[in-house]
């Protein structure tokens, strides 16, 4: 087990990088603690699978060094890495049985056969697995199959992290609640390292204790789930944290401050722009979850009519026109009691209300 | 539906057995008459044809030699062709011109390249003892003797068709997942148990259909045998197909050639399903 | 270890690679020799070992007791290896089409019961049907004509299409055909308009794999044609068992077999493209 | 105007069993079900993809059980992102059109203008294999819209698609398909909240059956067995078995009188079922955090119970530790009851 550390790490899969486009990893710092949980999270072809790659050491990255407990180990070979992988397809051997795959990691590093008895029994304990030891493992589930590759790498006392690529792809709907459940109890009980690779926020979100937003090789955010989902460090986390995604309201400046018609609540101008510059765009990013419906004879910031309901089982998304036309999305328990047309008042925390400038969060004005 | 369906099938099939089914049941007639050279036209012996195949020594040590000199040839094939499919499946320099060299051999007619390798593998005149007696070797009696020229046979069999596997299995190779390949070197299997435990298990399939349909094309060995040594010296190279022929074309009894061919033809099928399913249970584990 | 690794993977591959050359280059110095260089024993490097003749290649295109002309059974070769196998192609592939996407049922055979009676017929031993051939083409009165040999040779190459083209349908998705037809193709229509344009990669392999057999085959045109129509290996063969003139054998030799090796590169390139994992299995 | 009767196909891992269900134009129906359900094989059975072995296919009153693919007037998007691989995007729209017997010229221009409309303007002379899945997706989309058949049926058209391109094309889908006035729309999907949020008639399948219907709130609020809450519920819903002896609800070691918001049945075994909101924090019942992960704004804990496990959905974003112990109340207005044979039994008083 071990601390893991990206120090500047980039990577262009051209030999002579021009500029920041060719980078498919754009260099970054990142610290990852030993026996957290962390998920890379952002759409296809944001960098993150190369990031796993470099990891792995699949990919030799062009730039940075990457450090497993401090020990640089860039240009170290995939098999002395001491990492594990789970695949989006399950990877098993076909021909063993689960015990003997179970073991062979184990074999090829020489260990003795009681060592080896002992650790597997103690893995398939872990994963549920006694039962299934001695059938051929192709005969399994894909579930079950990714438990094995899971259980391969538990197996080994020398793991320094497990790399997880969208692991929950080829799942059954019904059982990904149940492995998801699994490897946090798995990261628990062990307290194992463990990498997600992902496209789903909410996956990520109720995995991971850290998360990095990616897009376009870029790392767009590191941090804890409750960090993104309330202080997004720009538009394209809000947006693509959480779900339906923050709600961008466009703010004019106007007599120092910055303000909408749409919704009573004002910004300071920041001193640095000067009133007229046209330039930079301001919005207001209001969370759908922090919209708060009220009757609209109440105080209020500002009233909207609703003109689409969803209803999303427990909780619904509710739509609302505001009257210059500004849509917004909030998100409630009591859709089942409103209907379409109706007039509310919107109440939102001051805190809750954060201020982006060119798509960038602006957090001395918060 | 039903006329398009047909519409598909139809045009192949019935050609086929246009062309297939005549001779066929025309073999399994001619097979119960004595027709040669002095008879000829149908007349009905019976199964006495069948009687005398089952006591034509000839006949099945000619079998027995075929049956030698294909497992022995395609397993060197499959041998050495996955050795150089393994050899050149990741980048090699020059790979691509490899590749299409050691396809070649493939390529070009059995018996004009038998006519080469006549020439090659002549005793006085011909360079490998030429190379040989530079080395104190030789001269070997490559065709003139029974065992010079089955291992001769061997030698041009193997040159000939180990390409054929060579392309199947790297077709094969190509198409792998890389992911397994990781997950070996995760858990740190080398090079020796990476083999086995990946590359072999995903390519039974391959090797499988490889080696069946090699072994049916080996099984009607002839052309090289019939440039190569005549089936001699004596009978050291005579294989079935080539012992049939020469009972029926050139000693012209077609009645018994016939029933021999029918034989063979039944052996072959039969001895063919059964290495099918033995190499499914042992390569793929499937039960049915 | 790694090091005696590569060592040992170089050393295979220029072994092979010399094998694989060997009776090529001894072809093509023999072509070059005349009576003389060739009966002194085995000679490699002309002007060095030997003084080269150029009459092994034009004894090729020469008509009379000097010369065997090659061009007539060049012919002959090409067309019916040509027509043979666009024959097989065709309907192999429609076959091959209708045995993946469509149920069959006679009695108790089956759709792999049908695939496996295109494919056995590569059992068959050529004997077995080099009499009956022969008699049904002399009833036809096709023996010893590029028609007798054609219809011989699509049942020798109709198996191998099948086989080609069967395992590449079956990798292309049904959907894509279901598709064409809820957008309005018959099922005919669906394979001429969808199925077909997809097919070039299958199409071309299975078409090498005609060819190759085709051009090869020895047996069927040395009992089937006589004099009217000659096909490459026969010629040679022919002449190898008269006056053994090794110098025109060897030349010969090289021109049968260099149109194949242009076949060799074709392949390489579907090959190692993986289209051919779908075409071969 | 799209009537099935007893549709059943052969005997397989899924098949359809008696289905029947009456279909009217311009409506979504959204059609949920696990994998497995028989979902697709409804679909293609329509589509006349899968032989039927009894039942009967009305059109508009007319029987077309038996009328070739071609002529059925349906279109079907695949899970898979299945386009011509061919042709060109404009091509891949045009070609129904053309099939259909328009000139190129006008087939192309109503082509050009669906792919407009999908947001694909720019991608006209692109392959498929040149665009992003969802690109891909919207070409087959805009393929199956451009023939204004008289049934679209999408076949979890977005189960391929990243996580947040499949929120934007659910967000889309709606204007997409606006002005349908004349067609059924039939669109299945594993996820409850896509069947919810897109349809207007929600139906439940359940081993090849379908085993209820309605406008998708009141499925939700009231659904009629356990199987059908179960398949709708997303987080899972918790099932407890207990029963009911002289007017008291035991489970565990807890009971419950009946109230207002619950009444109860007569003496017997029921099983109880608990959604997140039935259960929130602080009350009488004591429960072991298993582990707490979030979810948007909300975090949700898995309660081990001695009756059970269940799952609590609390608003905002709290850090529970697994192995606490945490006292909770179940809230007897939110609870449903089912009697053993799956029948919802539950009685409010409202």
């Amino acid at each position: 087990m071990a601390k893991i550390v990206l120090e500047n790490l980039g990577h262009s899969y051209l030999s002579n990088p021009k500029g920041e486009h060719d980078f498919a990893l754009k260099p970054v710092n990142l610290t990852w603690e030993d026996g957290k949980t962390y998920a890379l999270l952002g759409p296809s072809g944001c960098g993150k699978t190369t990031m796993l790659n470099i990891i792995s050491g699949l990919v030799p990255p062009s730039h940075g060094r990457l450090l497993f407990d401090d020990q640089d180990v860039t240009s170290v070979p995939t098999s002395a890495r001491n990492i594990a992988q789970v695949f989006q397809f399950p990877v098993i051997y076909s021909t063993k049985t689960v015990r003997q795959n179970l073991a062979f990691p184990l074999e090829c590093r020489g260990m003795t056969p009681s060592k080896i008895k002992q650790r597997v029994a103690e893995v398939a304990t872990l994963l549920d697995l006694d039962y299934a030891l001695d059938m051929p493992a192709r005969k399994l589930s894909a579930d079950q199959k990714q438990l094995i590759s899971l259980g391969r790498g538990l197996v080994r006392e020398d793991v320094s992290a497990i790399l997880l690529d969208e692991p929950l792809t080829v799942i059954d709907p019904q059982m990904k609640f149940m492995l998801r459940r699994k490897l946090r109890e798995i990261n628990r009980q062990t307290g194992m390292t463990m990498i997600l690779v992902t496209h789903d926020q909410s996956e990520a979100m109720s995995f991971a204790d850290e998360i990095v937003v990616m897009k376009d090789g870029l790392v767009q955010q590191s941090g804890t789930p409750e960090e993104l989902f309330s202080q997004p460090q720009n538009d394209f986390v809000g947006y693509f944290i959480g779900s339906p995604p923050m709600n961008m309201i466009t703010l004019e400046p106007n007599l120092g401050s910055l303000s909408t018609e749409a919704i009573n609540l004002t910004k300071p101008l920041p001193a640095a722009m000067p009133v007229g510059n046209n330039v930079s765009i301001y919005q207001m990013g209001i969370r759908p979850e922090h919209i708060v419906m009220v009757d609209k004879e109440s105080d209020s910031i500002g009233k909207g009519t609703i003109i689409k309901i969803e209803h999303l089982g427990v909780d619904g998304v509710v739509t609302l026109k505001l009257p210059t036309g500004v849509i917004i999305k909030a998100k409630t328990r009591k859709h089942t009691e409103m209907t379409l047309g109706d007039t509310f008042g919107i109440r939102v925390c001051k805190k809750n209300a954060l201020l982006y400038i060119d798509g960038t969060l602006s957090s001395s004005l918060n | 539906m039903l006329s398009s369906k047909h519409f598909f099938l139809l045009p192949a099939l019935l050609t086929l057995v246009a062309i297939i089914l005549f001779p066929l049941l025309f073999t399994v007639r001619v097979s119960f008459s004595s027709w040669d050279v002095f008879q000829s036209g149908l007349d009905f012996i019976g199964g006495s044809n069948y009687v005398r195949v089952f006591a034509d020594d000839r006949f099945w040590q000619s079998l027995q030699r075929l049956s030698l000199l294909s497992i022995i040839s395609v397993s060197l094939q499959y041998t050495l062709g996955f050795a150089l499919a393994l050899a050149v499946w990741k980048q090699v320099r020059g790979g691509r011109l490899l590749r299409v060299l050691f396809l070649i051999p493939m390529m070009t007619t059995p018996v004009v390249m038998s006519v080469i390798w006549r020439t090659v593998f002549h005793e006085s005149l011909g360079p490998v003892n030429d190379i040989l007696s530079a080395f104190g070797v030789g001269p070997v009696p490559w065709l003139s003797s029974a065992t010079g020229a089955f291992i001769s046979v061997l030698i041009v069999e193997v040159w000939q068709w180990t390409p054929f596997m060579f392309l199947l299995l790297l077709a094969g190779l190509v198409s792998l997942p890389k992911e397994p390949y990781l997950a070996a070197a995760i858990d740190g299997a080398g090079t020796w148990r990476t083999f086995w435990q990946v590359t072999f298990p995903l390519m039974a399939p391959i090797t499988i259909g490889a080696l069946i349909i090699r072994l049916i094309e080996a099984s009607k060995i002839m052309d090289t045998v019939y440039v190569l040594t005549s089936g001699g010296p004596g009978t050291a190279t005579e294989t079935s197909s080539y012992y049939i022929y020469i009972r029926g074309l050139r000693d012209f009894q077609i009645g018994y050639s016939a029933a021999l061919s029918l034989v063979y033809l039944v052996i072959m099928i039969i001895s063919l399903t059964i290495i099918a399913k033995l190499l499914l249970r042992t390569l793929v584990g499937k039960d049915e | 270890m790694n090091k005696f690794y590569h060592t040992l993977k170089t050393l295979f591959l220029l072994g092979w690679s010399i094998f694989v050359v060997f009776p090529f280059l001894w072809a093509l110095s023999t072509s070059f020799k005349d009576a003389n260089a060739i009966t002194s024993g085995a000679t490699y490097i002309p002007w060095v070992d030997f003084e080269p003749s150029t009459q092994g290649w034009t004894s090729l295109f020469t008509n009379g007791s000097q010369g065997i002309n090659i061009v007539g059974p060049f012919i002959d070769s090409a067309a019916v290896t040509l027509i043979a196998s666009l024959v097989s192609l065709i309907l192999g592939t429609l076959a091959a089409y209708g045995l993946s996407r469509f149920e069959y049922r006679l009695g108790f055979v089956k759709n792999a019961d049908i695939t496996f009676f295109f494919i056995s017929q590569r059992i068959m031993p050529p004997i077995v049907l080099a009499i009956p051939f022969f008699l049904m083409l002399k009833e036809l009165g096709a023996l010893d004509t590029i028609f007798g040999l054609v219809l011989v040779y699509v049942a020798l190459l109709l198996p191998i299409a099948v086989w080609v083209m069967t395992d590449f349908f079956a990798g292309i998705p049904k959907e894509l055909d279901e598709m064409a037809m809820t957008d309005g193709c018959s099922p005919i229509g669906a394979f001429f308009r969808v199925i077909l344009p997809n097919s070039v990669p299958g199409l071309v392999v299975a078409g090498m794999f005609c060819l190759i057999f085709g051009w090869n085959d020895f047996f069927f045109a040395f009992t089937l044609t006589f004099t009217e129509t000659q096909l490459l290996p026969v010629s040679i063969v022919s002449l190898n068992s008269s006056v053994t003139p090794w110098w025109s054998l060897s030349a010969f030799a090289l021109i049968s077999v260099a149109p194949l090796a242009l076949v060799a590169i074709v392949v390489e390139r579907y090959m190692s493209r993986g289209t051919m994992s779908g075409a071969i299995r | 105007m799209l009537q099935i009767d007893h549709l059943t196909t052969a005997k397989a891992k899924v098949s359809l069993d008696n289905v029947s269900f009456l279909f009217e134009a311009g409506n979504i129906y959204t059609i949920l079900g696990r994998t497995g359900a028989g979902k697709t094989e409804l679909l293609r059975a329509l589509m006349g993809l899968n032989p039927l072995i009894n039942g009967d296919i009305k059109l508009d009153k007319e029987n077309i059980t038996k009328r070739p693919i071609r002529d059925r007037n349906m279109s079907l998007v695949y899970q898979q992102f299945i386009n011509y691989p061919h042709l060109s995007v404009l091509d891949n729209v045009a070609f129904p059109l053309r099939r259909q017997g328009k000139k190129k010229a006008q087939a192309q221009a109503l082509a050009s203008t669906m792919l407009t409309t999908v947001g694909l303007g720019d991608f006209l002379h692109r392959r498929p294999s040149q665009l992003s899945g969802g690109q891909q997706q919207r070409v087959a989309l805009a393929r199956a819209m451009v023939k204004q058949s008289r049934i679209l049926m999408l076949d979890e058209p977005l189960a391929n698609l990243d996580y947040k391109l499949r929120e934007q094309l659910r967000e889309e889908f709606p204007r997409l398909v606006a002005d349908n006035q004349e067609s059924v729309i039939l669109y299945t999907t594993t996820e409850p909240r896509e069947a919810m949020e897109l349809g207007n008639t929600m139906i439940v399948m359940h081993d090849g059956e379908i085993i209820a219907s309605g406008p998708p709130a009141d499925l939700f609020a009231h659904p009629p067995t356990k199987d059908t809450a179960s398949v709708i519920s997303d987080p899972p819903i918790s099932f407890i078995s207990g029963f009911v002896r002289d007017q008291v609800l035991y489970f565990g070691e807890g009971q419950l009188a009946p109230s207002e918001g619950l009444q109860l049945p007569p003496d017997g075994p029921v099983t109880i079922a608990l959604r997140p909101d039935a259960i929130e924090p602080g009350g009488a019942f004591t429960a072991k955090i298993g582990l707490s992960e979030f979810s948007g704004s909300q975090t949700i804990i898995h309660l081990d119970f001695d009756f059970g496990r269940a799952i609590m959905m609390v608003e905002g974003i709290e850090t529970f530790k697994s192995g606490d112990n945490l006292s909770i109340s179940i809230q007897a207005e939110q609870m449903m009851l089912f009697a053993p044979d799956g029948r919802n039994i539950t009685l409010r008083d409202n």
